[in-house]
């Protein structure tokens, strides 16, 4: 390995953002065809690192040499021309643009017309030779995520790149299609391929890289051997401490029914059937976790319940009374809180202060409002307090949320939907994108609902959350519920057949 | 069930937040000091207008403040001016902060005054203190009404506003027309100005400067009204949960949606609210200016609106300042003109110069922030 | 009331020429939001196409230096919009809503200044009408189409041309792009700002052809602020089209049909009843607003449309 | 500003004391040497100085007597129908001698500000003094000029009934027809004055009218023209500013005649535009800024018509025959002498 020189040696990388220092000098050194993780928590100036050898940042300090020579790359231009591809963890697709169009975006080869038709001819040759299957002819914005990440490397491989930087990509897809992309990914090494993997997942650290760099507040924090370390001393590096143990869950302590859905039918935004009669109970102290593939009617489930989706049939009873074609200001004042998937679209008011965050949906009663005046003395005081309560960092209520990072965006939320007790909380994703601290807090948070008797209904993709969280699971599958099982029966691979539709001797 | 306008995001993330039409979220919160200098600016640019048109822009200000502020005539009629475009300010800013673009400041003032003006002499002889309250709550019900049309179509068929509020301002110019020249509201005068009948008495608004004090004077009670507007509009936006709800609808429909505010609702809302706002512009200007509808008598309150919400960045008090600005511009421009000599179009020049600069000044304003640290929320991760 | 009032040959005629300036507006504003940039200054570059084209006419007498110059000054407001938006990043409604007035006031104040007392000159070259001899003998066919200016073919082909680019080329691709996703873009390579700027400049030349329609194509003079709110009526369109070429030029003939028939209806009586000439005015807005109401529905912007970008690299 | 002022003076008198000999104007001989300068002030309607209609022409007057009479005068454009008010004033504020309004739309605002001002004389192009009840109120300071448009009408319609009737040049469909901006009366007295002209002199000539719904946008001026003109109309007569422009446009276009309106429009379109109907608003303010500085001020209706011309017709274009040119000049004689009378109300809708 010594004999050519590393195909990415950057140096002493600093990246500053006004006071921020997001890179304080961070090196990352990166052989030919390996496959290198760069793991760290949320923060940690990962991002930042991969988006200043992307070109999409310029470096205050610091040299990049790729297989020995010193290069600036002052666009993805250049990178590109550097052989540099990035799989964007915010994929960078354009939705209503066909998976051909996207892929060869920026580089069509095909004089000015486009010609769909040979478009779709030549992605369908890359498809074939790297082994990955998805329909160039259809519009991006109606395959599910697992399909849209391979948009992404196709764009990637058609452009001929050496080296391919991942930036998170499990964190949208369901243990097969994790399994599928780490097929792809050594296909790729196989066929000469370099890769760079950016995680914070222990588990695929270990499952499918070479070597691995440990970035910790913009610095490296450890350079490894992934056959020659182990998780707990990653997991140090990267936290700068030791992990608390799950928590131990209690048995459940107490029963009645808190939610019950009945032959419970949807149709998508698109007008697909979404929902095909979904049938569950939640009780009272109990987490009922619905795993599946993101796109399986979860979020339909979860929006009917709420009142932001109409069923087309079925009932939703809370209580005893059918809250089905409620609105949620209805249901809401039934003592259902609602944690959305889209923290920063659904959840918050980006532009409003955490105070006024925290009165979203209350704005209009006691103790916030009397007779149709706002009581801003009230809605600061609560502001603070929740702020305190749910460790808001900083401890401002004033902030504006939009300023805040995405954990403490979510304590927010959590915030304002677990102060007034609520009698079943919908929860979406609850920590999707978050670093390994702000995940803890948040379990936290419900399993304390769970104790004081709330019902949880938590949809979630992460096999690890449910299987932490759930006193029974529910697996979701094209529209309907396929198993639903204790906790202790779901084994990660029992789960993950059934989230693939396998309903049929599936091993206990 | 309620359409939004938000775009549609692919993976979990969308991008930063920035400023559209729907979410002029900044304020004057951060000090006037800004549109200060913008207007300072343009005013340099219009001056280099006026030389190259061959005439002295000292002269030409000078003409301009003198007659804008010169005597306490003129402080008042600047004021007069002022007044509606306060109101119709208020009508496209309420709307602003619910993301909604409300062109339709104009008809909504038109459907204001030709109700009121039809209260005003349907009922002429009743007393003020009957009839006044009638024509006021006409104004603005009538305003309500055309502005509700608006929030209506987009909230049961997903019509964009910006086209219905286009249409409507047209429709009812011809509508006017009609009713000021031929049809049921048109006075039988001498020579035929197309008007209507003259409102009693008592829904006039009287003139509050007495001769003494200033001689002649038009400024009316409307300005009153106006002020209570300002104070209406702030107390609903920032200190109503009604207000609360506009405003998280104009900057995160699908958050308000989750927590129980009905955005679809709040649009018809808004847009009913908005037309009120206007359409008090359009009856004050008929009681406390012409004593009854004349047809066209507004040619670009509606429009001057638009500029005014802008420059007064959507909040209260900027929307007086720049109403004022825009008064003095008016009143002052016809002096300029009589006594400077020089084209009134220049005023017009210089008013969009102003716009223009207070329009470039995010550069101003994004330059400060970035160096006061406000990194891009994506950069970490 | 009769047929030929509601659909005879010389109101299709009449809804193809109000149609045109419409449509070159909303043409215009299809081609710069679809980059992502909300232009409302249509209008102003409408009218400085109108008043510049009318000046050089005058001063030149070359009609193809006329429609030049037209061009060129609606593309030079354009420019001002671009550099607000995408290079200032300003607030694009603001700066849209100052274009518009500038432009009336420098037409305005120039016109007075330049043919304040006289009117523009008479002798105007103008750009002339197609005269398709041969349809003379079809007949509907032969009044509708065979006497159009050259301008409204110059339209026709325009849509039906942008509306391939848009959809058919890589430019295109990419122009769509960046409307909807220019980070996207911008990091396979495509330079979102010139795309943008090309666009705003584009969108400023097309609806300043379509003021030169007004002016060189149909009156032959200039007069303040004739353009009337056209180019509005065309953002409407434009909306209404659902941001395509085509669906814009659909949008424009329904206004313009509307148009046509509060000229052919006057003095048309429904039921023994006159229809008040003023009220007929109203029929291209209400004929919009239910055409918008009734069979479209809502549309959906590029979902960049409005928002400034911040390229990454100057962060 | 005093640039201007002096300016002007200077040029007022060299002018004041040569013979005038433009547009039939009296001579300015009346003027007192050694008078005081008059100040004038004229304020235009919403329609501003650029209308090429009565506002530019009322500023013509004013500019004519500013270079042959012993005055200074300045101009205030009105942006909207409420600055009537304080423009007025703030010229009888500024101690003017005579403060001109132009347009019917000031009529109202005139009377407030004239009873404010007793001792400033007022003039009021196309209207009197209404109070706010719309009540004619004749003040003893203000004078109403009035202009019987339907005589102008009339004239121009005796040629267009003529030529119509002999079917001269490409007048051959024996039928006339006429567009006002909107149904308003001083549009509608310029037609009805037409209409009443043809139907006397020419019964079987087919009439028709439209109106554009409009006084600005020229496209729908020109989409009536089309209209008309595929109706067989051959003679179009506009009476709808810039909006009427369109119209003339559209008659060029179609190788038919126009007649202009208010001005002189011959120059607008040589060989379409076959006369224009007059209405000498420049003289109206001229001679009244003359008769206070000859102190002959009438307050009260001043009426501009066929005995004192008032009205009239404008260029008359070679294409029009020489018996057409003879009837209109008899008409106006007969209008002026009260033989006839034309109509004020318009009967071809």
């Amino acid at each position: 390995m010594s004999a050519s020189p590393p195909i990415v040696e950057m140096r002493g990388v600093v990246k500053r953002f006004g006071d921020l220092v997001a890179l304080d000098g961070a090196d990352l050194v990166v052989q030919e065809r390996e496959i290198h993780a760069l793991i760290g928590e949320n923060g940690a100036g990962k991002s930042t690192l991969m988006n200043v050898l992307y070109g999409l940042y310029r470096p205050d300090a610091g040299t990049i040499r790729l297989r020995g020579q010193e290069v600036r790359l002052r666009s993805p231009r250049d990178a590109i021309a550097s052989g540099i591809g990035m799989i964007h963890q915010h994929f960078m697709l354009i939705p209503p643009l066909t998976v051909a169009e996207n892929v060869v975006l920026g580089d069509e080869r095909s004089g000015p017309m486009l010609g769909e038709r040979r478009l779709a001819a030549r992605v369908r040759e890359l498809e074939d030779r790297f082994h990955i299957s998805v329909d160039p002819e259809t519009k991006v914005e109606d395959l599910p995520l697992g399909l849209q990440q391979r948009v992404e490397i196709l764009k990637v491989l058609y452009r001929g790149s050496e080296l391919l930087i991942f930036d998170e990509p499990t964190a949208v897809l369901t243990p097969q299609e994790v399994d599928e992309l780490f097929v792809i990914v050594r296909q790729l090494r196989d066929e000469g391929k370099t890769v760079i993997f950016i995680t914070h997942k222990l588990r695929e650290v270990f499952a499918v890289t070479d070597r691995i760099t440990v970035l910790r507040d913009g610095r490296n924090a450890g350079n490894l051997l992934t056959k020659a370390t182990n998780a707990s001393e990653i997991a140090r590096l990267m936290v700068g401490r030791d992990l608390k143990p799950p928590a131990a869950r209690t048995p459940v302590q107490s029963s009645g029914t808190a939610l019950e859905i009945r032959g419970l039918q949807a149709k998508s935004d698109r007008g697909a059937e979404a929902l095909k009669g979904i049938d569950l109970t939640v009780n009272a102290g109990e987490i009922l976790g619905i795993a599946g593939v993101s796109g399986n009617g979860q979020s339909e489930l979860a929006e009917c319940i709420l009142g932001l989706h109409e069923p087309t049939a079925g009932t939703i009873l809370i209580g005893g009374a059918d809250i089905a074609h409620d609105d949620p200001k209805r249901t809401r004042e039934r003592g259902v809180a609602y944690v959305p998937e889209d923290r920063r679209a659904e959840g918050l008011v980006l532009a409003f202060t955490v105070a006024d965050n925290f009165i979203l949906g209350k704005q209009d009663h006691a103790p916030f409002s009397h007779r149709g005046v706002l009581d801003s003395d009230v809605i600061s005081a609560n502001g603070d307090r929740l702020a305190k309560e749910f460790d808001v960092r900083p401890p401002n209520a004033r902030a504006i949320v939009g300023n805040l990072s995405g954990g403490n965006q979510q304590k927010v939320v959590l915030g304002r939907e677990l102060s007034e007790q609520p009698k079943l909380i919908v929860v979406n994703q609850p920590t999707r994108g978050l670093d390994i601290g702000s995940t803890e807090y948040v379990w936290e948070r419900l399993l304390e609902q769970r104790a004081r008797g709330c019902a949880v209904l938590l949809v979630s993709s992460e096999l690890d959350e449910i299987r932490a969280l759930s006193d029974r699971i529910a697996v979701m599958f094209e529209g309907r519920l396929v198993a639903t099982l204790p906790a202790a029966e779901a084994t990660e691979e029992r789960l993950g057949l059934l989230m693939a539709g396998h309903t049929e001797g599936a091993p206990a | 069930m309620t359409q939004l306008q938000q775009p549609a995001t692919t993976g979990p993330g969308t991008e930063s937040p920035a400023p559209s039409v729907g979410q002029l979220t900044f304020q004057w919160a951060a000090g006037p000091a800004i549109p200060v200098l913008s207007v300072a600016i343009a005013l340099v640019i219009g001056a280099v207008f006026v030389l190259l048109s061959g005439n002295d822009p000292v002269a030409a200000y000078s003409a301009l403040v003198q007659g804008a502020f010169g005597t306490p005539y003129d402080i008042t009629e600047t004021l007069v001016s002022a007044i509606p475009l306060v109101l119709t300010g208020l009508a496209v800013a309420v709307a602003f902060r619910t993301g909604l673009f409300n062109i339709g400041a104009q008809g909504q003032l038109l459907v204001g005054a030709l109700a009121a003006g039809w209260a005003g002499a349907q009922f002429a002889t009743l007393p003020g203190f009957l009839l006044m309250p009638i024509v006021i709550l006409l104004g603005i019900t009538g305003g309500a009404f055309y502005g509700g049309i608006v929030g209506l179509l987009k909230a049961l068929r997903g019509v964009n506003e910006v086209i219905t509020t286009i249409m409507l301002n047209y429709t009812i110019v011809f509508v006017m027309h009609w009713l000021l020249q031929a049809g049921p509201m048109t006075a039988q005068n001498a020579f035929g100005t197309p008007a209507s009948t003259p409102i009693g008495a008592g829904a006039r608004l009287p003139v509050i400067i007495p001769n003494e004090l200033v001689l002649f004077s038009r400024l009316h009670a409307g300005i009153f009204l106006a002020a209570l507007a300002v104070v209406v509009f702030w107390f609903l936006l920032w200190r109503t949960p009604l207000g609360y709800q506009l405003r998280a609808v104009g900057l995160g429909a699908r958050a308000a949606a989750q927590a129980g505010i009905d955005p679809a609702l709040h649009m018809v809302l808004v847009m009913a609210i908005a037309g009120g706002f206007a359409g008090l512009g359009g009856m004050i200007e008929v009681s406390g200016v012409f004593g009854r509808v004349y047809d066209g008598f507004s040619s670009s309150y509606g429009f001057d609106a638009i500029a005014v919400a802008l420059l007064g960045k959507n909040s209260p008090l900027g929307i007086v300042f720049a109403a004022l600005l825009f008064g003095a511009f008016v009143h002052g421009g016809a002096y300029m003109q009589s006594h400077a000599g020089i084209s009134s179009n220049l005023v017009a020049i210089i008013q969009a110069f102003v716009l223009f600069v207070i329009a470039a000044e995010t550069l101003v304003r994004s330059l400060t922030r970035r160096r006061h640290g406000r990194k891009p929320v994506e950069a970490i991760a | 009331m009769t047929w030929e009032m509601l659909v005879g040959a010389s109101v299709l005629a009449a809804t193809l020429r109000l149609a045109t300036p419409i449509a070159l507006a909303a043409l215009g504003g299809t081609m710069s939001e679809r980059s992502g940039v909300v232009n409302i200054a249509l209008e102003g570059s409408m009218l400085v196409g109108c008043f510049f084209g009318v000046v050089v006419a005058d001063r030149s007498h070359n009609i193809w230096l006329a429609l030049a110059a037209a061009l060129l000054a609606g593309l030079l407001l354009a420019a001002l919009h671009a550099y607000a938006s995408i290079t200032l990043r300003a607030d694009q409604i603001v700066s849209g809503m100052a274009l518009n007035i500038l432009a009336l006031g420098l037409t305005t104040y120039l016109d007075y200044e330049m043919y304040g007392t006289t009117g523009t000159p008479s002798d105007l070259v103008a750009v002339p009408d197609l005269h398709l001899t041969f349809l003379n003998g079809i007949p509907y066919v032969g009044t509708a189409i065979g006497d159009q200016n050259w301008i409204v073919w110059v339209g026709l082909l325009l849509v039906a041309a942008l509306q391939v680019f848009l959809f058919r080329t890589v430019l295109g691709l990419r122009w769509r792009a960046v409307g909807e996703h220019p980070r996207a873009a911008e990091t396979v390579g495509v330079n979102v700002r010139r795309m943008r700027y090309a666009a705003v400049l584009a969108s400023g030349a097309l609806a300043a052809l379509g003021g030169a329609y007004l002016s060189l194509g149909v009156a032959h003079s200039f007069t303040d602020g004739m353009t009337g709110g056209r180019g509005f009526i065309g953002l409407a369109a434009m909306i209404f089209g659902r941001w395509t070429p085509v669906g814009a030029l659909g949008a424009s003939l329904i206004f313009g049909y509307g148009n046509a028939l509060s000229t052919s209806l006057q003095g048309a009586t429904v039921g023994g009843v006159r229809l008040p000439v003023q009220l007929l005015g109203t029929l291209p807005y209400i004929l919009t607003i239910l055409a918008v109401a009734g069979f479209v529905g809502r549309s959906r912007a590029p979902a960049a449309d409005g928002l400034p970008y911040e390229t990454e690299g100057h962060a | 500003m005093k640039r201007i002022l002096a300016f002007s003076l200077l040029a007022a008198t060299i002018v004041a004391s040569c013979a005038s000999t433009s547009t039939g104007t009296p001579q300015a001989s009346g003027s007192s040497p050694t008078g005081q300068h008059l100040k004038i002030g004229l304020v235009t309607d919403i329609g501003g100085l650029n209308d090429k209609s009565f506002n530019s022409l009322a500023d013509q007057g004013r500019q004519q007597a500013q270079a042959q009479l012993l005055v200074v005068t300045s101009v205030t454009e009105s942006k909207q129908q409420a600055d009537y008010v304080p423009n007025l004033t703030k010229y009888a504020q500024d101690k003017n001698d005579l403060v001109i309004g132009v347009g019917f739309l000031m009529q109202n605002a005139i009377w407030k500000v004239a009873t404010q001002f007793p001792n400033v004389k007022f003039a009021i192009i196309d209207g009197a003094p209404t109070d706010d009840a719309g009540a004619v109120k004749n003040l003893p300071n203000v004078a109403n000029l009035f202009f019987k448009e339907q005589e102008a009408g009339y004239i121009v319609g005796v040629i267009a009934a003529t030529m119509a009737k002999n079917k001269v040049g490409a007048a051959i469909h024996n039928t006339v027809c006429s567009m006002g901006g909107l149904p308003i009366p001083p549009v509608d007295r310029y037609i009805a004055g037409y209409q009443d002209a043809v139907k006397t002199v020419s019964p079987t000539t087919k009439i028709l009218n439209g109106y554009s719904q409009d006084f600005v946008d020229q496209q729908k001026g020109i989409e009536i023209g089309k209209s008309h003109i595929a109706q067989g109309c051959d003679i179009l007569f506009q009476v709808a500013g810039g909006s009427g422009l369109g119209y003339i446009q559209a008659a060029k276009a179609a190788g038919v005649y126009a007649i202009g309106v208010d001005a002189d429009q011959a120059a607008v379109a040589p060989g379409t535009v076959i006369t224009s109907a007059l209405k000498k608003v420049d003289v109206a303010v001229f001679q009244t800024i003359r008769s206070v500085r000859l102190g002959t001020f009438k307050a009260g209706d001043n009426s501009f018509n066929a005995t004192n011309d008032g009205i009239g017709f404008g260029t008359v274009d070679a294409i029009v025959p020489a018996d057409a040119k003879a009837a209109a000049t008899q008409a106006l004689a007969d209008i002026a002498s009260g033989k006839i009378t034309p109509k004020d109300t318009v009967q071809v809708k």
